[in-house]
C-alpha cells in the first residue's frame, strides 16, 4: 500500500488582498521504505506541500481541494488531535529553516526527548538516553554536554541536526525532510544520508526529501518530483531524471549545477525568474522562460502526461525536448 | 545581467498603491478595533463638543432639586447638588480624557525610551535607571502627588504630571522586559550589520516589535488614570471643582451607592464603556499590526 | 456581653496626658473623669469633684472632691492624684496634648512648663478630699475644663510607659486590649462609683468607612453604629433604620467667615449681610443634610451653656441681597474683585453651594477652592484666607468657647472679624463667675457680632447613632460622645 | 550568577540609602506637618505648637533630625511614631508588615493562573466571538473600581445570603472577600497582556516545531508559546505585586484589615514622618527585591538574556 | 602584492559555556585581498559563523586584531564602526531569523540606504532594482518576510547586503536555500558584480562546487583552526590535508547511477569544548601517528602559497574524486 498519497492537492493562503493559490492539483505518492525526491524552483511550493501533509499551514493558508492520505487514511479528514497523534510517529517533519524552528528557551536534548514523551514512545529515562544517542547519530560532538545547550548556542548545522534528531526520535513511518543538509558539511551530509538510508531500510520509512542538492538526489533518491510555479511539472524514477527529463525546466535545471570536480567559468542559467505565486501566466507556467515555447503554450494548462514507464512531464512538447540543448 | 546593467532596465520604483493600505484593510477586518474604535470616537466626539452637547448647565447647582432619580427632565437624576449628571457626565469625558490621554502619552514615551535604552545598553545605564525605577516606585504614587501639587499647586496640570511621575516606571520595566529578549534576535544583529543607528535600531526594529503589548498597556491605563486622578482630588490635590471628572463622580457617589445608585453607576458605566473602547481598540490594533493576524 | 461600636478611625492614644484629637476622646472618655461631667443634654454636672467654689477675686478655685472613688487599680481617688495629673500635664518632655493648655492659668505653671520647677506651685492639697487650685488671672470655666485626672501611683505601678498598657482612671471602663488599627476593648470598672456598668465592656472597632460600618451594623457585627457623614442620609432614608436612630445637636458652630483685611469689600457691612441673605438655610438643611441639621442665626448653639434661643430668623432674601449690594456699590456684583472660596474636600458640597448661590443671586466672581486639610487650617488659623466656611466643635460646654476663640480679637483662631465693643464684652465675661450675668453678657456680645454681620451662621448637622434591638440607654451628647456606662444589652 | 547577584545586592545598598536620603526629604516636602495634624483646629496656637515641636524633637535643623532618623534605623526601631503617641515604629507597622504581604500573595496566587488561563484561552481563539467575550469581561473587571466590587460583593454575600463576614482580620473566611476584590483587577490585567504577548509568539516557526512533533496542543501552547513570554510575564507579574502591595489600602479600608496599606495612608494624612518614611523605605525595600528576583528570573527564563560570552 | 583588504590576525573566540569555554575560533590568521574571493569551508560547528561576524564585529574577538583597509576595528565602539558598515556586508545564515518580521521587505532592503543617507526617490528605485537582480518580483516589496519561501528569504538577505554595495560582503551560506537555477543565477551575479566593481567576498559554504566556481582561494576549518589554506586550483586537485581530502571524497554528484552510500570519515568527532589535544583533526585521521596525538601542526606555506597544517601532509593515496562504484558501502562503515 502507498505510504503517502498526495492526489489533486491545491492549497492558498489568505492574504490581505484576497486568497492566493499557492500549490495547484499537485499529485505523487510515496511508498514505504522509498525515497522520494523533491526538487524544483525556489518557491515552487515544496515547502507547503510539506506543510499540507504535516496539517501546519497555519490559521491563513487552506486545502482547496484533494486528498492526503497517509496509509490509507486522508488526513485532511482527521481532527486536530487525530492528526496531533500521527505527528511524530507516523509522519514526521524536519523543518527547512533550523534557526528559528527550534524553541530558543529550552535545552536542544529536552526539544529531542519531548517528541518522544509526548508520544510515550519510550519511558522517560530511556528517552533521554536516545536523545544523546541520536545527536550522537548525527553527528554532535560530546551529545550529552550539548544537550544543555540552547539553540543559540549552536552553529547552524547543529541546529539543523537537531531538527533532524527530533524528526527522527519517534522513527517515523513517513519523513518529510525540507532541506535537511542545506548547512551541513560534505562529510556530515554523507553521514545523515546514511542514516536516513539505515533506518528507511532498517523499519521502511518512507522519505519525502525536498533538496536542492542533485547530489543528494542522485545518491539516495528512488523516485523524483519536479516542481514548478505549485505544480508538479515532472516526475520520474531517480536515475531518469539525470537520463531522459522529459519537462524543459528539469533539462536547464539539471544544466545548472556547479560542479566541484571541475572548474566552470560559466554557470548556465535559466532566463527569467519564476513569478510571484498568484501572478502565474495562463497556460504553461514555465512558457514564458522555456526556450521551446509555442503558442499552445500560452494557452492552456498541458496535462502530466505519461512519456515513459513510470514517466510523467507536463509539457506539451516532451517528444521535442532534445530539441532543447540546440535551442538553450 | 548584472547590477550596474540592470538600471537600463525599465526599473521603476514600485507604483504607489491605490485604494486602501495594508493597514486600513486589517483594521476594517479586525472586529475589536473597529467597535473599540466606533466607542473611542463617540466618546471623543462628546468630550469634543462637551459645551454645546450637555442638556443642563454641568455646574447648576439646584439645592431644592438634589439627589432626583433618572428620569423626566434629568434624563440621569442629579446629584447631592441637584446638579444634571448627564451634563456633568459629558463634561466630564473632556476632562477625565484630557487627563488619561495626556497621562498616557508622556509616559508611553518616556517609559519606553528609557526601558528600552536600559534593555539595549544594560550594564551601568541599565542599572542606574533601573535603580531610579525602583525608588519611585517605591513611594506610593499619593506621596508623590502630593509633592507635586504642593510645588505646583493643584489643578489638572499637576495630575498630569504628577501621575506621569508615578507611571512611567512600570512602563519603563515592561519595555525592557521586552526588549530584553528582543535585543537579541538575530534580526537586530542585522540592522547593527547594516549600519543603523542605535537610534533608529529602536525606532525601526525594537519599537515594532513592542509596540503591541505597549498599546495593549496603555488602553488598560485609561481607567487606571481616570480613577487616579479621583484619589487625587480627594486629596484636595485634584481636578478642581466646579469641572466635573469621570473619577470625581465615582467618588462622590460611591457613599451613596445604596440609596442613590445612578450617580455612581452613571460614571461608572461611562467609564466602563469607554475602558471597552479603548481596550478593544488596543487589543485590535495589535491584531492590525501584526502582518500575520488572522485578519478577522 | 461586649458593646460593640464603630469608631471611624484608630486612635492615637488612649491616655489622658497626650490626649489630642477627637476619636481618642471617645475612648478616653469611658476611662478617664475630669471635676465636672455633661449630661446628656449638655449640662454640667458634678463629676470627681463634688463641688467647688471661688478663691479669693476669682484668682482660683476650691474643690471638695468625691469620696470613695476608685482608680482602675482599685486605688482610691484623693487630692494627691489632682496634683499630680496637674504636674504630669505640665512636666516637659510628656507631649502633653489638648489639656494641658487648661492650666496655662494655674500659678505656677509657666516654671514647671520650663522646667524650672519640679512640683506645680499652684495646687494645694488641703485634705484628702479638698484640694485648692490658684490662678494667675480669673478663670471662671475652670472646673467645667475636661482635665482628666489619673492615678498617682501608676508609674510606680505600670512603669513610665503605663500609658500604652494600662489605664489610670476612674471612670466606668477599664482598658483592656489594643488591636492596632483594628479595635480597642474596655473592660467594665466594676468598682465604679456610680455604679458597674451594666455591660461586660465596650469594644471600639476601627472602621474608616462608613459604608462598611453599616453593612456590619446590618449584619449584627456592631451594637451601636455612630452615624456619620452620607450614612445619615441612608438612615434617614430607611424607616427601620429612622426609627432606630437616635439624635442630638451638635455642640458645634459652622459660620461663613469673611476676612475684611483680605477682601476689601467685606470691609462692608452691607456686602456681608448680601451674603448672607443670599444663603437659604432651610434649603440647605434639606438639599444638603437631608434634614438632618439645624438651622443656626448665632454663634452659640443649642446644649451649649448661654444658649440664646430668641435670635432673630435670618431671612433668605436674593432681591434684598442684591439691593444691599448696589448700595454698597457693586451693583448687580459690578466691581466686586475675584474671590477664593476655600475648603477641603469632605465640605465641598456646601461650598459649590455658596458659590452657585452668590454667584447668580450677587453676580460675585467667587471660584471654590479644594486645599489641603493640613494646609488649609494653618492658613484660615492664621488669617491667611479670607472666605471659607468652618465649624468649630466645643471643648467644654459654654459659649463662651466659641465666642472667644472664633471672634475674640486676640484669639489664635479669629476668623476675620474684630471688634473692640465685643472683646471687652468676652473680658468681663470671662470674669464673671454668676452663670445668669455671665450668659447675659454673651447674648450682648452674640447680638453685637450677629448685627454687624460679622459672620453668616450655617446650619449644623445632627449627631445621630443607630442601635441593635436590646440595645438600651444609649445616649449621644451634644459632644459626639457616647458614654457606655448605662447602655445595657438584652440577650 | 551569583556574582551578578551580590553585585546587584550591593546596589542596592545604594539604592536603600538614596531612598532613605530622599523619603526624609521628601515626606517633609508634603504640606502641613505632624504638629499641624496633632493641633489640629488648634493650629494657630503658637505656644502649644512650639512645645509640641519641642516634645517631639521638630524644631531641632534638619540635618540633625536626619542623623537621628539614621540612628533610629540602625537600631532598629525606626523612631517613634508621631502619631501613635509613645509606639515605636515597628510597633505599629509590625502586624501590618505580615498582613499586606499575605493579602498580596493570597492574591497573587490566584490572579496570575487565572490570569495567565483567560489570556492564554482569548490568545488562542483571537479574533473569534469568545475572544471578544473574553476581552469585554475581563475590561469591566477592570473598570469596576474596587470601593464598587467590595460593596457589591458584601452586599451579595454577607448581606444578603449571609455567607461570609462584612468585614474584619484572623478568620480564613474574613480573607475570601478581600482577596477577591484584590484578585479582579490584577487578574484581568495579566490576562490582558498574557494575551498579547502570546500572540506575539503563537506563529513563531517553533511553535510550528512544536506541533509537529506531535506535542499536545495543551502543552504546545503552556510550554512552548507560554515559556517564550514567560519574560514579560513575570516582569507584569512583579509590578502588579508591587502595585498590590500598596494598592492594598483600598481594600484594608473597605474591610477594615490592620494592613500596611491602610497605616502608610494614614500617616500620610497624620504626616506621622517616622511611619511614612519607614513604609516607604520598607516598600522601596520590597520593590527592589522583587525587580531583583525579577532580572535574575529573567536569565533563568531566557537563556539569551545570560551574557555568555567569556571575558576576553 | 598590495596590502589586503582585510585581513585577520591571530582571531580567537572563546564562548563560556556553563561553566566551561568552548574555543570556536582558535588562532585564525587570514589575508583577503581586494577583488578576492575567499572560500572559507569546514565541518558544521567549525566556528564559520563566529569567524565571519567577528569580521562583522558583531562578536567581539577573545584575541587577535581585525585589519580592515589599513585600519585596525577590533576594537572600535559602535558608533566608530557604523560608518564602516557600508563597506562591509553580511548575508547571514538563518535568513529568517535576520529579516525583522514586522518590516516589510521593501524596508528590510532599503535599510542599508537609509543608513548612508540615500535620498527616499532613490531608495525606492535602487530596492526595486536590487530585487528584481536576486530574482524576487518587485511586488515584493510590499509583502512581509513570513510569506516568503526559504529561498526567497535568502534573496532577500542578499539583496541587502548588496544594496549598497559595500566593498566586502561575507556571505554565510548565502545560496544554500537555493534551488539550482536561482543558485546559478545569483552566482553569475555575485561573480559580475565582482568583476565589475571589485567588491571582496568571504564566501562561507558548504557546497563544494559553489565555491569552486566563485572563489578564488579557499580555506578549510577544522575545529576552529585553518588547516589548509591555497586556491581553488590546489585545493581542488592537490589537497594535502586529509580532512580536506576527506571533504572532497564525499560530495555528492548529480547524475545516474550513482544511488547508494557515501563513506565518511570514521572516528569520533572532536569537541570544542573539550578539544583532543594534538592534532585537532589526529581522531578521524587515516594517517594518524603518535605525534599527532600531542603535538598541534602549525600552518606551514609551500613554495606555492598553499599552506597546511599537518604533520604528515600530502596526497591521498586514494584520487580525490570517487569512482561512482566505491560509494556502495556496507552497512557497519555508515556510522
Ligand atoms: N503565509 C503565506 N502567505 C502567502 N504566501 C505564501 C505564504 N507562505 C508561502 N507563500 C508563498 O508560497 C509559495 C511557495 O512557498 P514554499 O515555501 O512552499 O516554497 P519552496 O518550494 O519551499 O521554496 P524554497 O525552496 O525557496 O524553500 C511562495 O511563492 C511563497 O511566496
Ligand atoms: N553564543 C554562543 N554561545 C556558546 N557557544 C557558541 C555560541 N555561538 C556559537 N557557539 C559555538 O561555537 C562553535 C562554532 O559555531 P559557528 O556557528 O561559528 O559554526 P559554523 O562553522 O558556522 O557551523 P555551521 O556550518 O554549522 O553553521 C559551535 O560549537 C557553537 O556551538
Ligand atoms: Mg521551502
Ligand atoms: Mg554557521
Ligand atoms: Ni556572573
Amino acid at each position: 500500500m502507498k505510504l503517502l498519497d498526495l492526489s489533486g492537492l491545491s492549497v492558498s493562503f489568505n492574504t490581505l488582498r484576497g486568497p492566493v493559490e499557492v500549490l495547484k492539483d499537485v499529485s505523487f505518492d510515496v511508498m514505504p521504505g522509498e525515497v522520494v525526491g523533491v526538487v524544483g524552483e525556489s518557491g515552487s511550493g515544496k515547502s507547503v506541500t510539506s506543510l499540507a501533509i504535516m496539517g501546519l499551514l497555519g490559521h491563513s493558508g487552506k486545502i482547496t481541494s484533494g486528498n492526503i492520505a497517509l496509509s490509507g487514511t486522508d488526513l485532511t479528514t482527521l481532527s486536530g488531535e487525530e492528526l496531533r497523534a500521527l505527528r511524530g510517529p507516523e509522519m514526521a517533519m524536519i523543518f527547512q529553516e533550523p534557526g528559528t524552528s527550534l524553541n530558543p528557551v529550552q535545552r536542544v536534548g529536552d526539544q529531542i526527548v519531548e517528541a518522544m514523551t509526548e508520544h510515550a514512545f519510550c519511558p522517560p529515562a530511556e528517552a533521554r538516553r536516545r536523545a544523546v544517542e541520536l545527536m550522537d547519530r548525527v553527528g554532535i560532538p560530546a551529545p550529552d554536554l550539548r544537550a544543555r545547550d540552547y539553540p543559540h548556542q549552536l552553529s547552524g548545522g547543529m541546529k539543523q541536526r537537531i531538527m533532524i534528531a527530533i524528526a527522527l526520535a519517534c522513527r517515523p513511518k513517513l519523513l518529510i525532510a525540507d532541506e535537511p543538509t542545506t548547512a551541513l558539511d560534505v562529510t556530515i551530509q554523507a553521514q545523515i544520508l546514511n542514516l536516513i538510508l539505515d533506518l528507511k531500510d532498517e523499519f521502511g520509512m518512507g522519505v519525502m526529501l525536498i533538496t536542492h542538492d542533485m547530489g543528494v538526489v542522485a545518491q539516495i533518491a528512488d523516485r523524483v518530483v519536479v516542481m514548478y510555479g505549485g505544480q508538479v511539472v515532472e516526475r520520474s524514477e531517480g536515475d531518469a531524471l539525470f537520463t531522459r527529463s522529459a519537462h524543459p525546466y528539469s533539462r536547464l535545471l539539471l544544466r545548472s549545477i556547479p560542479s566541484a570536480s571541475q572548474r566552470q567559468d560559466d554557470l548556465p542559467i535559466i532566463k527569467g525568474t519564476m513569478p510571484a505565486a498568484g501572478r502565474f501566466p495562463d497556460g504553461c507556467r514555465f512558457h514564458e522562460r522555456c526556450p521551446m515555447a509555442m503558442e499552445a503554450c500560452a494557452l492552456s494548462v498541458p496535462p502530466l502526461t505519461e512519456t515513459g514507464p513510470a514517466h510523467f512531464a507536463r509539457c506539451f512538447r516532451t517528444e521535442a525536448i532534445d530539441e532543447l540543448e540546440a535551442l538553450a | 545581467m548584472t547590477l550596474e546593467t540592470a538600471k537600463t532596465d525599465t526599473l521603476t520604483a514600485p507604483a504607489p498603491r491605490r485604494g486602501f493600505s495594508d493597514f486600513q484593510i486589517r483594521f476594517l477586518r479586525s472586529r475589536n478595533a473597529m467597535i473599540g474604535s466606533i466607542i473611542v470616537a463617540l466618546v471623543a466626539i462628546v468630550a469634543l463638543l462637551a459645551p454645546w452637547i450637555t442638556p443642563h448647565d454641568p455646574t447648576k447647582v439646584s439645592i431644592m432639586a438634589t439627589w432626583l432619580p433618572p428620569g423626566g427632565d434629568h434624563l440621569l437624576g442629579t446629584d447631592a447638588l441637584g446638579r444634571d449628571v448627564l451634563s456633568r457626565l459629558i463634561m466630564g469625558a473632556r476632562v477625565s480624557l484630557t487627563v488619561a490621554l495626556s497621562v498616557l502619552a508622556i509616559t508611553m514615551t518616556f517609559g519606553t525610551i528609557l526601558g528600552m535604552v536600559a534593555a539595549w545598553y544594560r550594564g551601568h545605564v541599565d542599572n542606574v535607571l533601573m535603580r531610579f525605577v525602583d525608588i519611585i516606585f517605591a513611594f506610593p504614587e499619593l506621596i508623590i502627588a502630593i509633592i507635586v501639587a504642593a510645588a505646583m499647586g493643584p489643578g489638572t496640570f499637576t495630575v498630569i504630571v504628577a501621575l506621569a511621575l508615578v507611571w512611567w516606571p512600570g512602563i519603563a520595566r515592561m519595555a525592557r522586559a521586552l526588549v530584553l529578549s528582543l535585543r537579541e534576535e538575530p534580526f537586530v544583529e542585522a540592522g547593527i550589520a547594516c549600519g543603523t543607528p542605535t537610534w533608529r535600531i529602536m525606532w525601526r526594529h525594537l519599537l515594532p516589535n513592542i509596540v503591541s503589548p505597549m498599546i495593549v498597556r496603555a488602553s488598560l491605563g485609561v481607567g487606571m488614570i481616570i480613577m487616579a486622578e479621583a484619589t487625587m482630588s480627594f486629596l484636595g490635590i485634584g481636578v478642581q471643582e466646579p469641572y466635573p471628572t469621570w473619577g470625581g463622580m465615582i467618588r462622590d457617589g460611591l457613599p451613596n451607592l445604596r440609596t442613590d445608585p445612578h450617580l455612581a453607576l452613571s460614571a461608572s458605566v461611562a467609564l466602563g464603556i469607554t475602558m471597552i473602547g479603548f481596550n478593544l481598540l488596543g487589543d485590535g490594533l495589535r491584531d492590525v499590526l501584526d502582518p500575520k493576524s488572522r485578519g478577522r | 456581653a461586649d458593646l460593640r461600636v464603630n469608631i471611624a478611625a484608630d486612635p492615637s492614644m488612649i491616655d489622658p496626658i497626650t490626649y489630642s484629637e477627637l476619636i481618642a476622646g471617645q475612648v478616653i472618655s469611658n476611662m478617664y473623669e475630669s471635676f465636672t461631667a455633661i449630661d446628656a443634654d449638655g449640662q454640667v454636672i458634678p463629676a470627681l469633684a463634688e463641688s467647688w467654689e471661688p478663691l479669693e477675686g476669682n484668682l482660683g478655685f476650691r474643690f471638695k472632691l468625691r469620696e470613695g472613688v476608685k482608680f482602675h487599680s482599685g486605688r482610691e481617688f484623693t487630692a494627691e492624684d489632682v496634683k499630680f495629673s496637674f504636674e504630669e500635664l505640665l512636666r516637659p518632655g510628656n507631649k502633653a496634648g489638648l489639656n494641658a493648655p487648661y492650666l496655662d492659668v494655674v500659678v505656677g505653671a509657666d516654671a514647671m512648663k520650663d522646667g524650672s520647677a519640679d512640683t506645680l506651685s499652684g495646687v494645694t492639697v488641703v485634705d484628702d478630699y479638698t484640694v485648692e487650685v490658684a490662678f494667675t488671672r480669673p478663670d471662671v470655666l475652670f472646673p467645667i475644663y475636661p482635665i482628666y485626672l489619673f492615678d498617682s501611683g501608676i508609674v510606680e505601678e505600670a512603669g513610665p510607659e503605663w500609658y500604652n498598657k494600662v489605664s489610670a482612671g476612674t471612670g466606668a471602663f477599664k482598658f483592656e486590649n489594643w488591636s492596632r488599627g483594628q479595635k480597642v476593648e474596655l473592660a467594665a470598672h466594676a468598682d465604679y462609683w456610680g455604679g458597674a456598668p451594666a455591660t461586660d465592656g465596650v469594644e471600639f472597632v476601627v472602621i474608616p468607612s462608613p459604608e462598611t460600618a453599616m453593612a456590619m451594623f446590618e449584619t449584627g457585627d456592631l451594637d451601636v453604629m455612630v452615624v456619620d457623614g452620607p450614612s445619615m442620609r441612608r438612615v434617614l432614608g430607611n424607616p427601620e433604620l429612622k426609627e432606630r436612630a437616635i439624635t442630638a445637636a451638635r455642640a458645634q458652630v459652622r459660620y461663613l467667615a469673611m476676612n475684611s483685611d483680605l477682601y476689601e469689600p467685606f470691609k462692608d457691612k452691607r456686602v456681608r449681610e448680601a451674603v448672607c441673605r443670599s444663603l437659604d438655610q432651610d434649603a440647605m438643611i434639606a438639599g444638603l443634610y437631608s434634614g438632618a441639621a439645624k438651622p443656626l442665626y448665632g454663634q452659640v448653639t443649642e446644649g451649649v451653656a448661654g444658649y440664646n434661643p430668641d435670635l432673630p430668623k435670618i431671612e433668605y432674601d436674593p432681591e434684598k441681597a442684591k439691593a444691599l449690594l448696589a448700595e454698597a456699590g457693586y451693583p448687580n456684583g459690578d466691581g466686586l474683585p475675584p474671590i477664593k472660596l476655600s475648603t477641603t474636600e469632605p465640605n465641598k458640597n456646601q461650598h459649590l453651594y455658596f458659590a452657585s448661590q452668590l454667584q447668580e443671586i450677587l453676580n460675585m466672581p467667587v471660584d471654590v477652592e479644594l486645599v489641603e486639610r493640613g494646609t488649609h487650617l494653618k492658613s484660615i488659623n492664621s488669617g491667611q484666607t479670607p472666605f471659607f466656611a468652618w465649624g468649630w466643635s466645643a471643648g467644654y460646654p459654654d459659649g463662651l468657647y466659641f465666642l472667644s476663640q472664633l471672634w475674640y480679637s486676640d484669639s489664635p483662631y479669629n476668623r476675620g472679624w474684630k471688634n473692640a465693643e465685643f472683646d471687652a464684652l468676652i473680658d468681663k465675661a470671662s470674669m464673671t463667675a454668676d452663670n445668669k450675668e455671665r450668659y447675659a453678657i454673651y447674648h450682648e456680645a452674640e447680638g453685637m457680632l450677629m448685627d454687624d454681620w460679622g459672620t453668616c451662621p450655617l446650619p449644623v448637622s445632627t449627631l445621630m447613632a443607630t442601635v441593635r434591638d436590646g440595645v438600651s440607654g444609649v445616649a449621644i451628647q451634644p459632644f459626639g460622645l457616647v458614654p457606655f456606662a448605662d447602655v445595657t444589652i438584652a440577650e | 550568577m551569583l556574582h551578578y547577584a551580590t553585585r546587584r545586592l550591593l546596589g542596592l545598598t545604594l539604592v536603600w540609602a538614596v531612598a532613605l536620603i530622599v523619603t526624609f526629604f521628601a515626606v517633609r516636602a508634603v504640606p502641613g506637618d505632624p504638629i499641624m495634624v496633632m493641633l489640629s483646629d488648634h493650629a494657630g496656637d503658637a505656644v502649644l505648637e512650639a512645645r509640641l515641636r519641642a516634645d517631639y524633637g521638630l524644631d531641632r535643623p534638619l540635618p540633625v533630625q536626619f542623623l537621628a532618623y539614621i540612628g533610629d534605623v540602625l537600631n532598629g526601631t525606626f523612631g517613634l511614631s508621631y502619631r501613635y503617641v509613645g509606639s515605636t515604629v515597628i510597633d505599629v507597622i509590625r502586624d501590618g508588615m505580615t498582613i499586606t504581604p499575605l493579602l498580596a500573595l493570597s492574591a497573587l496566587f490566584i490572579a496570575v493562573p487565572l490570569g495567565l488561563f483567560f489570556g492564554v484561552f482569548a490568545a488562542v481563539r483571537a479574533g473569534s466571538w469568545a475572544d471578544t467575550g473574553i476581552i469585554l469581561l475581563l475590561v469591566t473587571f477592570i473598570s469596576i473600581p474596587s470601593f464598587a466590587l467590595a460593596a457589591l460583593l458584601v452586599w451579595i454575600l454577607s448581606l444578603k445570603l449571609a455567607l461570609l463576614p462584612v468585614a474584619g482580620w484572623g478568620s480564613p473566611a474574613q480573607l475570601v472577600l478581600p482577596v477577591t476584590v484584590l484578585v479582579v483587577g490584577p487578574m484581568a490585567v495579566i490576562a490582558r497582556l498574557t494575551r498579547t504577548y502570546m500572540l506575539e509568539v503563537l506563529d513563531r516557526d517553533f511553535v510550528r516545531t512544536a506541533r509537529a512533533k506531535g506535542v499536545r496542543e495543551n502543552r504546545v501552547i503552556w510550554r512552548h508559546a507560554l515559556g517564550n513570554t514567560m519574560v514579560p510575564i513575570v516582569t507584569s507579574i512583579g509590578l502588579i505585586f508591587g502595585g498590590l502591595l500598596s494598592g492594598a489600602f483600598v481594600v484594608e479600608t473597605v474591610f477594615n484589615i490592620p494592613g500596611l496599606g491602610r497605616i502608610a495612608i494614614d500617616s500620610v494624612l497624620a504626616r506621622d514622618y517616622p511611619v511614612t518614611m519607614s513604609i516607604v523605605l520598607l516598600f522601596t525595600v520590597f520593590y527592589s527585591l522583587i525587580n531583583l528576583c525579577v532580572d535574575l528570573i529573567y536569565a533563568w527564563l531566557d537563556p539569551r538574556i545570560r551574557s555568555d560570552e567569556a571575558s576576553a | 602584492m598590495t596590502a589586503p583588504l582585510l585581513k585577520l590576525e591571530n582571531i580567537s573566540k572563546r564562548f563560556r559555556v556553563g561553566n566551561k569555554e568552548l574555543a570556536a575560533v582558535s588562532d585564525v590568521s587570514l589575508d583577503v585581498a581586494a577583488g578576492e574571493t575567499l572560500g572559507i569551508v569546514g565541518e558544521s560547528g567549525c566556528g564559520k559563523s563566529t569567524l565571519g561576524r567577528m569580521i562583522l564585529r558583531l562578536t567581539d574577538p577573545s584575541d587577535g586584531a581585525i585589519v580592515f583597509d589599513g585600519r585596525d576595528i577590533t576594537r572600535l565602539s559602535k558608533r566608530a564602526m557604523r560608518p564602516l558598515r557600508r563597506d562591509i556586508q553580511i548575508v547571514f545564515q538563518d535568513p529568517y531569523a535576520s529579516l525583522n518580521p514586522r518590516m516589510k521587505v521593501g524596508e528590510i532592503v532599503a535599510e542599508p540606504l537609509v543608513n548612508i543617507g540615500m535620498k527616499r526617490a532613490e531608495i525606492a528605485a535602487r530596492v526595486a532594482e536590487v530585487l528584481k537582480v536576486v530574482g524576487l518580483p518587485a511586488e515584493s516589496a510590499d509583502r512581509y518576510p513570513h510569506a516568503f519561501s526559504g529561498g526567497q528569504r535568502q534573496r532577500i538577505g542578499i539583496a541587502r547586503a548588496l544594496a549598497v554595495k559595500p566593498r566586502l560582503i561575507v556571505c554565510d551560506e548565502a545560496v544554500s536555500a537555493l534551488d539550482v537555477s536561482v543558485q546559478a543565477q545569483v552566482l553569475t551575479l555575485l561573480r559580475d558584480i565582482q568583476r565589475e566593481t571589485g567588491v571582496t567576498f568571504v564566501f562561507i559554504s558548504h557546497n563544494l562546487g559553489v565555491v569552486r566556481f566563485l572563489c578564488h582561494r579557499i580555506a578549510v576549518l577544522y575545529l576552529g583552526r585553518v588547516v589548509e589554506i591555497g586556491t581553488e586550483a590546489q585545493l581542488f586537485e592537490t589537497p594535502q590535508h586529509p580532512y580536506t581530502q576527506a571533504l572532497l571524497s564525499a560530495i555528492p554528484e548529480a547524475g545516474a547511477g550513482r544511488r547508494g552510500r557515501i563513506p565518511v570519515p570514521s572516528g569520533e568527532i572532536p569537541n570544542p569544548i573539550n578539544p583532543p589535544p594534538g592534532c585537532p583533526f589526529h581522531l578521524r585521521c587515516p594517517r594518524v601517528q603518535n605525534k599527532c596525538r600531542s603535538e598541534i601542526p602549525t600552518l606551514a606555506t609551500d613554495t606555492n602559497g598553499q599552506a597546511v597544517a599537518c604533520h604528515f601532509p600530502g596526497p591521498n593515496a586514494e584520487s580525490p574524486h570517487r569512482a561512482p562504484e566505491d560509494k556502495r558501502m556496507t552497512e557497519g562503515e555508515a556510522r
